[in-house]
């Protein structure tokens, strides 16, 4: 029902005055897909965003739609539904009156607009709040107007810029489950600006992370995730350890490299591996919480570290661990009985680095832009 | 009270308040001459239509500010003395004065005498063409070039009307005769201008070229502000208004006050009024008169000004309601 | 409360206890209510008392009068009033807020100092202001005959009187009022509904009418009005263009003049429950919808990137508009510069000289009524300031029963023409009465003071109002937690941050009291003689000249004021409101 | 220096004209505790808190600090410091005026009010900062602004109302961290509202649950987590599976219950365990999802599911598993690369569910009130 659309943005530059927001981008999201833009604030996201939905055009470069340039084509043309970060909702209008503007401004007849409004409205279950004033809602409600006033027009493309930021922990959980639905049902192509990397991963089809204006990685979430780029990527996707090294030997499957004191084997063999040789290059070594164990003795990729502070989140245990040479490891074990009381701040244990939990990534500098 | 020139040292109040439609020129002259001869007096003088002059005198009933009122239509003053707002005062010259410019119980006298006139633009109209009367306003060929200032908040075009009215109302005691001749002058008028400096401007301009106004100002106006203007006095006789002076009950300062009174109307002051503001005294024992009022003839139309004070709100509200702009629906 | 027995070491915290929530607000209440029923409801009464009240017995007689089908002109004038007025709403709406919208989304070099052009209309003084008008457009006006001569025209091509003359010196003078509630409603807008419109496919003209312009309601609102209300008082524009056109502030005016006291007062209490009504209808409108969520979250406020065809058109509007704004005042420049006599029947002026201001310099008595305006301006605006300021928290911030009656209270003033208020004054205080500590008040400098401060109520409170409301609470209870007084935190905290909104307020009643002219002719005495009443003077003597050099003074004194205040205390004029 | 509190709520209820905003409320925070107030939306936090602050009268009930009734007394005599959500700035100062108001206002001297304000701006690291506009601040150093001017006139109670709800993720969990180490190090008795759990979990000692204007639950983060004592709380704090039960069988140290055509043995002897009898009332059974097992076989409390939705969080998989009777269980394994790839959409799989990790919760009608 809804006409897909692929879009592709071809060397996008946009500039305030001096300021470069965003800086030779090219992208293609693919017709029906969930693609997240994933950055810091200010990297210059809901700029490209609003590029898209043609409020501001490019200083550079061309956006098509479906192979059809629309880079200067105005906002009202273009057929994209746009949620935006605050809503925007008119409060001058009642719930359904929202929700059906962008019918009446279409022209359709008045009662496939009451039908199509009707609809939508229990597509994001909230069938009879119709009359109700914009005032009378709560922030997850009026998400859920807005999204419905951007679904009820069938967009070719719908943009989301950051429509969960402003919900509590548990509304927000709701709310990407039920947008993942209607995004999955509609099929529609989508496009979602968030700088919250656990609503990126666990929603998207690909992620796109930016900094600075620039597009520093693509790629489907656990690629984002297990295997970053560089260390912009590595950093502000998830927590992680990042641990600068020197390479020492490179055999035919692994990587020995150094730190401090500690030698740590790499297992090697990831596609994306960047040609090493010893002695060689700025390295970082890169282990995720999640991944670092507890173990009873010394060995092989093992180190000894004190507990500095554990803090109890629920589902797990954070901990801080300081090495003996001052290097701080974050380390994260889950609520599990084997686990409870097992650790106590102050206290001296070993942990193992497990070898194919390892990653080397090239120090680019600040680490930020490459 | 003894004639000014005398002593300065005679016990007056230190001010002495004045309130008056004369203008700033007059006032100023008044002022300083008066202050020079009661070096101790300071004159003080607020210079406001003659209307607003009764209305404030009215309000500040609880709390007179004026000692003296000077100037204005006696109708006016017999207004205001009827309402107990003046202060009754016979000056030592009332035997000089007519009985018709004074106050039965000279709670008011007169200054000067004021005839109104057809005024128009030398421009536009020869002194020939000119209208010689009255009923010659009413031809024909001076329809949309009369502009009249608007008379209901004008005590002079007030009195003109009414006057007009009363030549009939005199043998037929029925206003319709003069609602009629003012129906025709309504017709002849392009239109009513909101004050006197607006009238005086648009017929400069020639937007318009003929009025009836009083005769010192437009004498002031031809020889000290250079307007094209010139006057006729209506052949048939023509309303002779009586400018007054009194006294406001309550005033503060009622020696200093007497002073001013005296002062305005000794016959020093009548002359300079004549000659330097072409105004015509009401005193008839004054010698050496300007020319021009000497040569003047002037008829002045009989009027029962107390009949006139009495209808002449009637006769106006009949005027607004009934006959005011009407021409535009009866053509 | 206490506890003896318990009180622990740090005891004084239990027992300074100080009076309630409650009481407090009633504290602060009372100088307000005070204030409003000794100079604004008790004189308003004292208005209806002498409509309802001859010979001592009640009687409807007077309203009787009013709607006798024999004379009509009264509902005639009531008619007029009320049509002239909703015109000049619909009229100042339309310069208004184009010009709002055109100097504040457009960018363009000169911008600036056209927004702030736009706004001097409010500093030329109404009587004179009228005569440039006729001076440029009446039928022998300086633009009238310059057109008649361009295409040899025998008939002037227009002119300036009656109604259309009343409505265009209206429009003329009160789109101010639109241009700046609209411009600073503008700026608060969130750019975002807006482009929410636009991406669900409207075009330019239906993302105006369908959802900025309805935003736009609180803003339009209030200044229709002001609008309103002011046209319904207006007085020197009916009076001076259209001579003997019946408006119920002439009538009431002239009933005075009459001396039919019982008359001015009943059409008073008429036109005064006419505005009222106004007001009541627009707050109902203005009610029925919402206009303002709660923002959660930050909007971010980008000017348009426009299509320059769009722009470049109305950006030569625009400035056009503000030079046909100007032209009065250059007008007036023109006039006091040219001697007295000298420019009488010839179209256009033919000699230059500085005669009327040198003889203005000579008078000795010139610079009084400036010193005096200035004066009553400053103390009035000052007594506006504080009582202000105090009205204003009082309704935004406290709760107490009865809030809309003061509320319509505060607006009464306004919603009276001045001729009303000045009557009102005058009914109240010839007497001696406890609210003027037993003394007469008419005929003293005091009373003039007080007419401008009570008329000027309403424009500080607003503004005051809006900025405010905008405040958050959260501010003042952080400044009580650190440990301040409600003194301490009112000054140091609410005040600062408030001041540019009460400034902007504080001004432009600055400046109307500067050039207020309709209640001081009523009030004014020898010793707080005006400029606006020397003005009318010099246009009685017809020295028009040194009234247009006179005016000048006011101009260039009212402009100095606002470019101080916006040097030193950054309030931008076009920001009240 | 600072003067420890004790502070004390005794049948404390809160109404705005119908709406009872808290209710019958008991607490007891002790002196030096990082105490939280934890609830959803609308549930009285703020209420209470601005009780204690005295922005707002009891309707009935008392306060007492340290034993004393400050029921009534104005804020400005309570001594306490607030930081409130919107920080509550004071825009025309700058960044030094702001914290040194308090100070003014107590009129302390010109020269220690300069080395106090200067001490605590070092303290949150904003050392240099003094002169800056508030403006000129991000929301990170606007936030550390807030605690300095509550911290800087050393009260002897510290009120923090969500102060962390406006940071992005990784902005937030900096800022935790940090107000964790001062509130140690200053020992000052802190009562803190949030709504976001794992926020309540990781910094506090004790944990207050509200629901409605009521308390739920008072106890330290592992309690209220692993002990909760009504369905509210066990689904309020933390993801939590509820699966109603009945019982089935009662044992010396264990109780066996019965969902649909699925058998669990459910291990006793907590101390908060309510008595239990055959077949009577109506129970939960509870699990959180991270203690959920994959098992390679049926067994004893092993089930048999449909994975129907895998979720990717980074650190995390999180699976929605459906029974065969329709029961949905959420799961949630840590991404190690053990775990990665071993599941996939709409596979069958055998999940074990640990007899020490089930709990059984009263079912009291909503679930929400008790
Ligand atoms: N209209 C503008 N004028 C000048 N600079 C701008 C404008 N809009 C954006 N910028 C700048 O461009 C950069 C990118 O802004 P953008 O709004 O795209 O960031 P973002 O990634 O959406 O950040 P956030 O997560 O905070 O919304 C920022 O540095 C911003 O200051
Ligand atoms: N001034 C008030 N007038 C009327 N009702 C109020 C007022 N303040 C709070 N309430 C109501 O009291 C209840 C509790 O409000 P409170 O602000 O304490 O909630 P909260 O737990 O802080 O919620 P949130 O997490 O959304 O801030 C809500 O239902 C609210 O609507
Ligand atoms: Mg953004
Ligand atoms: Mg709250």
């Amino acid at each position: 029902m809804i006409g897909l659309s692929r879009v592709k943005l071809s060397q996008v530059s946009k500039t305030f005055g001096e300021v470069s927001a965003v800086n030779q981008l090219d992208l293609t999201i693919n017709e029906g897909e969930f693609f997240t833009l994933l950055g810091p604030s200010g990297c210059g996201k809901t700029t490209t965003l609003r590029m898209i939905a043609g409020f501001c055009y490019p200083t550079t470069g061309r956006i098509l739609f479906d192979d059809q340039d629309v880079t200067r084509v105005p906002p009202h043309y273009r057929d994209t539904g746009m949620v935006f970060q605050n809503y925007a909702l008119f409060p001058h209008m009642t719930v359904a009156e929202n929700v059906a503007f962008g019918l009446e401004v279409r022209k359709l007849p008045k009662k496939e607009i009451a039908e199509r409004v009707e609809q939508a409205l229990e597509q994001v279950r909230l069938g009879g709040f119709g009359e109700r004033r914009i005032s009378q809602l709560s922030g997850g409600q009026q998400q859920r107007v807005a999204l419905a006033r951007a679904l009820v027009i069938r967009p070719r493309i719908l943009l989301l810029d950051e429509p969960l930021s402003n919900l509590d922990a548990h509304l927000r959980d709701e709310m990407r489950t039920e947008i993942l639905s209607l995004q999955r049902s509609l099929g529609i192509t989508t496009i979602y600006v968030t700088h919250d990397q656990v609503e990126a991963l666990s929603m998207s089809d690909r992620i796109a992370v930016f900094s600075r204006g620039k597009c520093q990685q693509t790629g489907t979430p656990e690629e984002i995730y297990n295997h970053p780029k560089n260390a912009f990527v590595a950093s502000f996707v998830g927590e992680t350890n990042l641990v600068p090294v020197t390479v020492k030997e490179t055999g035919a499957d692994h990587v020995t490299v150094e730190s401090g004191n500690h030698l740590f084997r790499v297992k090697k063999g990831e596609p994306d591996a960047v040609p090493l040789r010893t002695g060689e290059g700025s390295w970082f070594l890169s282990i995720r919480p999640e991944a670092i164990r507890l173990a009873d003795g010394p060995g092989s990729n093992r180190v000894e570290g004190w507990v500095k502070l554990i803090q109890f989140t629920g589902t797990s245990y954070h901990c801080k661990v300081e090495l003996g040479d001052g290097t701080v490891l974050q380390a994260l074990f889950l609520n599990r009985p084997d686990m409870r009381g097992r650790l106590r701040d102050g206290e001296r244990r070993f942990f193992e680095l497990p070898e194919e939990q390892l990653r080397l990534i090239p120090n680019t500098g600040g680490g930020v832009d490459d | 009270s003894s004639p000014s020139g005398e002593s300065a040292k005679n016990g007056l109040e230190e001010t002495v308040v004045v309130y008056s439609p004369h203008g700033k020129d007059i006032l100023q002259d008044f002022e300083r001459q008066f202050e020079k001869e009661h070096p101790n007096t300071d004159v003080q003088w607020l210079d406001m239509g003659s209307q607003e002059v009764l209305d404030r005198i009215r309000s500040e009933k609880g709390n007179p500010q004026a000692d003296v009122w000077w100037g204005g239509p006696s109708v006016m003053f017999e207004q205001a003395g009827e309402e107990g707002l003046l202060e009754k005062y016979k000056p030592s010259y009332a035997n000089a004065l007519n009985e018709e410019f004074h106050a039965k119980d000279y709670s008011w006298t007169g200054t000067f005498k004021t005839p109104q006139v057809i005024m128009y633009n030398t421009k536009e109209i020869s002194r020939k063409e000119a209208p010689k009367d009255w009923d010659d306003l009413l031809d024909k060929k001076w329809k949309d070039k009369i502009i009249i200032r608007y008379p209901l908040a004008s005590g002079t075009m007030r009195t003109i009307f009414s006057s007009m009215i009363y030549r009939a109302y005199m043998e037929s005691k029925t206003p319709k005769e003069g609602y009629d001749w003012l129906k025709k002058l309504d017709a002849n008028t392009k239109e009513y201008a909101a004050n006197p400096e607006m009238m005086y401007s648009k017929i400069a301009r020639g937007e318009g070229s003929l009025t009836v106004w009083d005769m010192p100002d437009v004498v002031m106006l031809k020889e000290t502000k250079h307007y094209p203007f010139d006057y006729v006095i209506p052949e048939s006789g023509t309303p002779v208004l009586t400018d007054g002076i009194a006294l406001v009950k309550g005033g503060k300062h009622p020696k200093a006050a007497k002073e001013f009174y005296e002062f305005v109307n000794s016959k020093k002051a009548a002359k300079t009024l004549a000659e330097k503001y072409y105004r015509i005294p009401t005193r008839n024992d004054i010698d050496d008169l300007p020319a021009w009022i000497k040569e003047t003839k002037i008829k002045p139309m009989e009027l029962d000004w107390d009949l006139l004070r009495k209808k002449e709100k009637e006769w106006m509200e009949y005027w607004d309601e009934n006959i005011k702009s009407k021409k535009q629906a009866e053509e | 409360m206490i506890n003896p027995a318990t009180k622990g070491p740090t005891e004084p915290i239990a027992s300074r206890r100080v009076i309630s929530d409650k009481g407090f607000t009633l504290l602060l209440l009372i100088p307000v209510i005070l204030v409003l029923v000794s100079y604004v409801l008790y004189p308003s009464l004292k208005t209806l008392a002498e409509s309802v009240w001859m010979k001592g017995e009640f009687t409807l007689e007077n309203y009787k009068r009013f709607f006798s089908p024999e004379s009509l002109s009264n509902l005639e004038a009531l008619w007029n009033s009320f049509y002239i007025s909703l015109l000049s709403v619909l009229l100042s709406a339309l310069i208004g807020v184009p010009l709002a919208f055109i100097f504040n989304r457009y960018d363009f070099p000169g911008r600036r100092f056209f927004a702030t052009a736009a706004i001097m209309p409010i500093v030329l003084p109404p009587l004179v202001g009228v005569m440039s008008f006729m001076f440029l457009y009446g039928e022998s006006g300086l633009v009238t005959r310059t057109i008649q001569d361009w295409f040899n025209m025998d008939e002037a091509p227009f002119k300036l009187s009656g109604v259309a003359g009343i409505l265009l010196v209206h429009a003329y003078t009160m789109y101010v009022y639109f241009y700046m509630t609209v411009s600073s409603a503008i700026k608060g807008l969130n750019p975002s509904l807006e482009e929410a419109a636009t991406n669900l496919g409207a075009g330019r003209w239906t993302v105006f009418r369908r959802v900025t312009l309805p935003l736009l309601t609180p803003a339009l609102v209030a200044a229709s009005l002001l609008v309103f209300m002011t046209s319904m008082a207006s007085f020197s524009a009916p009076f001076l263009l259209a001579g003997g056109f019946r408006v119920l502030s002439l009538q009431i005016y002239f009933s005075k003049i009459n001396g039919d006291l019982d008359m001015a007062a009943t059409q008073s209490v008429i036109l005064s429950v006419i505005s009222i009504s106004f007001l009541l209808v627009m707050r109902w409108y203005q009610g029925r919808r919402d206009y303002r969520v709660s923002e959660k979250g930050v909007s971010t406020h980008r000017r348009e990137v426009s299509n320059p065809w769009v722009k470049w058109p109305l950006v030569i509007v625009g400035v056009t508009g503000v030079v046909f704004l100007l032209l009065p005042h250059i007008t007036l420049a023109i006039l006091s510069l040219v001697p007295e006599g000298s420019w009488t029947y010839q179209t256009y002026p033919t000699r230059f000289s500085l005669e009327n201001y040198i003889l203005l310099m000579k008078d000795p008595h010139i610079w009084k009524p400036i010193r005096n305006s200035l004066w009553m301006a400053a103390l009035a605006t000052a007594g506006n300031f504080l009582f202000g300021i105090l009205t204003s928290y009082v309704l935004v911030k406290r709760k107490f029963r009865g809030k809309n009656v003061l509320d319509v209270m505060v607006m009464l003033p306004w919603s009276l023409p001045a001729t009303v208020v000045a009557m009102n004054m005058i009914l109240a205080f010839n007497v001696p009465t406890p609210f003027t500590f037993g003394k007469v008040l008419v005929g003293t400098f005091w009373i003039l003071p007080l007419a401008y401060f009570i008329r000027h109520i309403p424009l500080v409170v607003r503004s005051t109002n809006a900025a405010l409301e905008q405040l958050d609470d959260s501010l003042e209870e952080a400044a009580r937690n650190l440990g301040a007084r409600w003194f301490t935190t009112f000054r140091r905290v609410i005040l600062p941050i408030i001041l540019p909104g009460i400034m902007a307020g504080t001004l432009l009643a600055f400046v109307t009291a500067v050039g207020e002219f309709v209640s001081s002719v009523m009030l004014y005495t020898i010793d707080n003689r005006p400029i606006s009443i020397e003005i009318m003077n010099q246009l009685r003597m017809f020295n028009l000249g040194q009234a247009a050099a006179y005016a000048m003074y006011q101009i260039i004194l009212i402009g100095v004021v606002l470019l101080i205040s916006n040097r030193f205390f950054g309030v931008k004029a076009e920001n009240s409101l």
